[in-house]
């Protein structure tokens, strides 16, 4: 059997919710830090000049990354990304504070980095209660409140949903849990630079970021950390106490650089960026309509700019996915391991099984142009009729 | 967590021959009802495969048959693929058809081979 | 309160034990990823073709990885270094096992990042045993063998040590343990591209390797994992089920493939590398040693090219580093937060707390040069002299 | 942990003052021993600073210091920019001396202040 060669180069990509393209100029400032002779030194070695100015450059990142969230650099820790990030959130305040209660709330439509580690939890004697959303996919804050009880510990829930786009009323629940001297938790992967931030108003805890969602790299994050008053977690990974010792390990120089600047970047360029990008979409989801039998997933208002999730009636998913494969976008649970599985996130707003294989999400970001979204219309106004005419029950096309 | 194979790919890929009736199926649509028409059906949408096949019978021989089916690409080109191989076929051997060759010729995964048992069942109802 | 400015940028790097410059050849291949819009896509995303170019070369750093340990790529998982993979190893296999015994053998010559999820374990109703090596840095075989008991389950010494440079004989530890069914862990952080690895020879069934002190980038590492018989660990990090679910999270093509390629060519160039350090080791050596009043620390043959550890009798340890600020060297734990602790590895070695503080490493590596050793030379010969000559009973110059 | 302070570097800071005062100290040395000449000794090696003063004394006022010192940079500073300070002061005034405000005028970090004492104390035996 011989294999069919891989699309070709033309393709487009729309899938900037698993990961945007490094904007050049974080990729100029990473390879600056990886050619510089100067910059080679441990940061921890602040021993020597060469350490000392690597250490500028994480502190200077620091401050960067607080900007956007509008808090102090002390409450910056860096991280492999949001997904260790919310493992270290989770695991990390639960176990630390396990003496204070033992339920946990959350929802049924959180990335997998937050389920995983929650079931973990759940392991160790902890109580998780998961809500449903809505069908619009929003969980409402008095959903929230409801689920609390005396023993509640911790509620964690996403800023912005990375299947669907939908955004949560973060600041609703942060004020009702600081009420209630609950921790809250954010994984904000998909908001950071999307969405204002400012985590002293909306009464957030513990933040989970990552670069590579914002034109940064891959591999490098950061955990907001409340510190006044101070949160005590347990660290995940220890030894060489680095960032107070909540995480140890060398401090990645051109990585948290290239974070910092793509966060600063994002807080002077994000509101321009989501501004064309929603124009864009908007543009796109008239061009896929006229195929109709679409139906957006998640509520039409309440999201970001640029995730725009269909479902596709009377196609099946695989074939739909293939026959648009000159279009990088993403089916079920996106930026994780792959599988069979109809997507979590969308069944759990009500879709079936089906509608759930048949849904695709278009992503789009910085990069993106006219062009780009007039192909994927393209695409779709080619392929979609064409399966479906195919179909049993299908008009049989003249022959 | 010891999953050894966890770590492969596990992305789809298909043969040149998948793809190439994937994108140009032979024999889809189907025949006007008439003499020397059959008609079989098998499968569901929400099972997520469903096919239907319409054969044009002369004697006892297969002379021709359309497709018109709903699923992934593996088993829109096996059944397209299936039409060619049929035609000129004798009426009888529908039954006893089987799509085992047809799937490695295809290169279908494993896992997905029970998908060409609804392929193999619309085939076989051809016979009576 | 004027602050001195920082020392001029004449600096001669001398600190490659606690990380070395990225290879030219490495930050050019990853500042490719970095730029290329064709390899922008997560290598989780299989189902277009940005995914798959990056899953390539993902897949291909791994076996560049596996091969100079003479492993299978499958054994290889992805981290963020040594410290975590360390944390993994040792945590996720105790964890996992723990029904097979709670008794772990290590040395008081760790790294931190093996001695702090140690400590951990013990939290957790593990007792180590933390053998002393002899003044030579080494730990002998026999000790391990002896400290061995029926409930013993994991044994982790590391290969070479990262403040003397001193080499343990990995081989003979890891037969013992193979024998006896223990598991065998090593922290190779410093001895992968120095010293010849073959994980099969050795009986190893864990080993932490980081890419950073091999001229890759900072912020990535690997676990080498034995997959035959396969060997249960509890993940550290979990969500999205990357790595087969021991250790979820996007991964960092760009740091990935860095790796990959830094490891490919130590495999090539390493025992080049290593002679030709080893050569300018000697000479630095011979130059530094016309002060009188040095000592050696650390086996003086069991040893990797690079790394020169060296007490100074009579002068004042941080007299001695400000004096030679023009070196990048490092004094005390290098390549972990600053301490004003000295060493708790040469205390090991058995040295007085003076002599500890007095000691500096001075490591070298690829891009050294005979002029940065005759630099170091003349720096040494100039302060250490002067210093001495302040201090109380030296001998009163003319005045 | 909450250790909030832990974040922040604690690379070692020197002034211009010290920087210079090491580099360039003033007045190494000793006198030969004669009239006039006092000398004084505080703190020990294995403590991690010495100190030796060599005071030449003319009618009551103290004319010239020298020094000897083993210590870290502040202290071999502190000790050097004491022999100048202390030529021309009343002798009976070495019993009073303090060095807190050559710390401060050097920038010893507080938890350094402590060395400073040895200091004191050579410089104040040297008033008998
Ligand atoms: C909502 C959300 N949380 C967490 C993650 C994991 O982040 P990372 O890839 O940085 O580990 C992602 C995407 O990958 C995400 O979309
Ligand atoms: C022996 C040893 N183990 C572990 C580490 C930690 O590795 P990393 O910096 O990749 O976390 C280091 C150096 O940093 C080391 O020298």
């Amino acid at each position: 059997m011989t294999t069919a060669a891989a699309p070709g180069t033309s393709s487009v990509y729309l899938d900037y919710a698993a990961t945007t393209p490094v904007d050049p100029r974080v990729a100029a400032l990473m390879c600056e830090c990886l050619q510089s002779h100067d910059l080679c030194g441990n940061p921890s070695s602040t021993g020597h000049a060469f350490g000392r100015r690597a250490r500028a450059l994480v502190e200077s990142a620091r401050r960067q990354v607080a900007q956007l969230l509008n808090a102090r650099p002390e409450t910056i820790v860096w991280t492999s990304g949001a997904t260790e990030s919310n493992n270290l959130a989770l695991l990390g305040a639960a176990r630390f504070n396990a003496s204070r209660g033992k339920h946990i709330v959350s929802a049924r439509t959180e990335h997998k980095a937050v389920l995983d580690p929650l079931k973990r939890l759940e392991r160790e004697g902890f109580s998780v209660t998961y809500l449903t959303p809505d069908r619009g996919g929003i969980v409402h804050p008095e959903q929230v409140v409801e689920a609390l009880r005396p023993d509640t510990l911790l509620v964690s829930l996403m800023h912005v949903n990375n299947e669907t786009g939908v955004v949560q009323d973060i600041g609703a629940v942060g004020a009702a849990c600081r009420q209630r001297g609950i921790l809250f938790h954010v994984d904000a992967a998909q908001s950071a630079g999307k969405v204002p931030i400012d985590v002293e108003a909306l009464g957030v805890d513990l933040m989970s970021l990552t670069a590579h969602k914002v034109y940064g790299p891959k591999g490098v994050g950061a955990l907001y950390l409340r510190r006044r008053p101070p949160l005590g977690l347990t660290p995940l990974i220890e030894g060489g106490g680095q960032e107070g010792g909540l995480r140890s390990g060398t401090l990645a120089t051109h990585q948290i650089a290239g974070m910092g600047l793509a966060f600063e970047l994002a807080a002077s360029e994000g509101a321009a960026d989501s501004a064309r990008v929603a124009a864009l979409r908007e543009r796109l989801w008239q061009g896929i309509g006229t195929v109709g039998g679409v139906r957006l997933n998640g509520h039409p208002q309440q999201r970001i700019a640029g995730v725009l999730n269909v479902a596709f009636s009377d196609v099946e998913g695989e074939s739909l996915q293939f026959s648009l494969r000159d279009l990088a976008v993403s089916a079920g649970a996106a930026c994780s391991s792959e599988s069979e599985e109809p997507s979590y996130v969308l069944r759990a707003l009500g879709l079936s099984d089906a509608e759930a294989r048949s849904s695709l999400r278009f992503s789009l970001g910085r990069f993106s142009t006219e062009a780009d979204v007039d192909f994927a219309i393209g695409c779709v106004r080619r392929e979609v009729p064409r399966l479906r005419g195919l179909a049993p029950g299908a008009a049989a096309p003249a022959s | 967590m010891t999953a050894e194979s966890a770590l492969s790919v596990t992305s789809p890929d298909y043969s040149v021959l998948v793809v190439d009736h994937f994108h140009r199926p032979r024999n889809a649509g189907e025949f006007p009802p008439g003499p020397g028409i059959r008609r079989t059906q098998a499968g569901n949408r929400q099972a997520g495969a469903e096919v239907s096949l319409s054969v044009r019978i002369a004697g006892d021989t297969v002379a021709e048959v359309r497709f018109q089916a709903f699923g992934c690409p593996h088993f829109l080109a096996a059944t397209s693929l299936a039409t060619e191989r049929l035609a000129g076929m004798p009426v009888e051997a529908l039954g006893r058809w089987t799509a085992g060759e047809l799937g490695r010729e295809l290169g279908v995964p494993v896992e997905k081979r029970g998908r060409l048992l609804i392929l193999e069942d619309a085939v076989r109802a051809a016979a009576q």
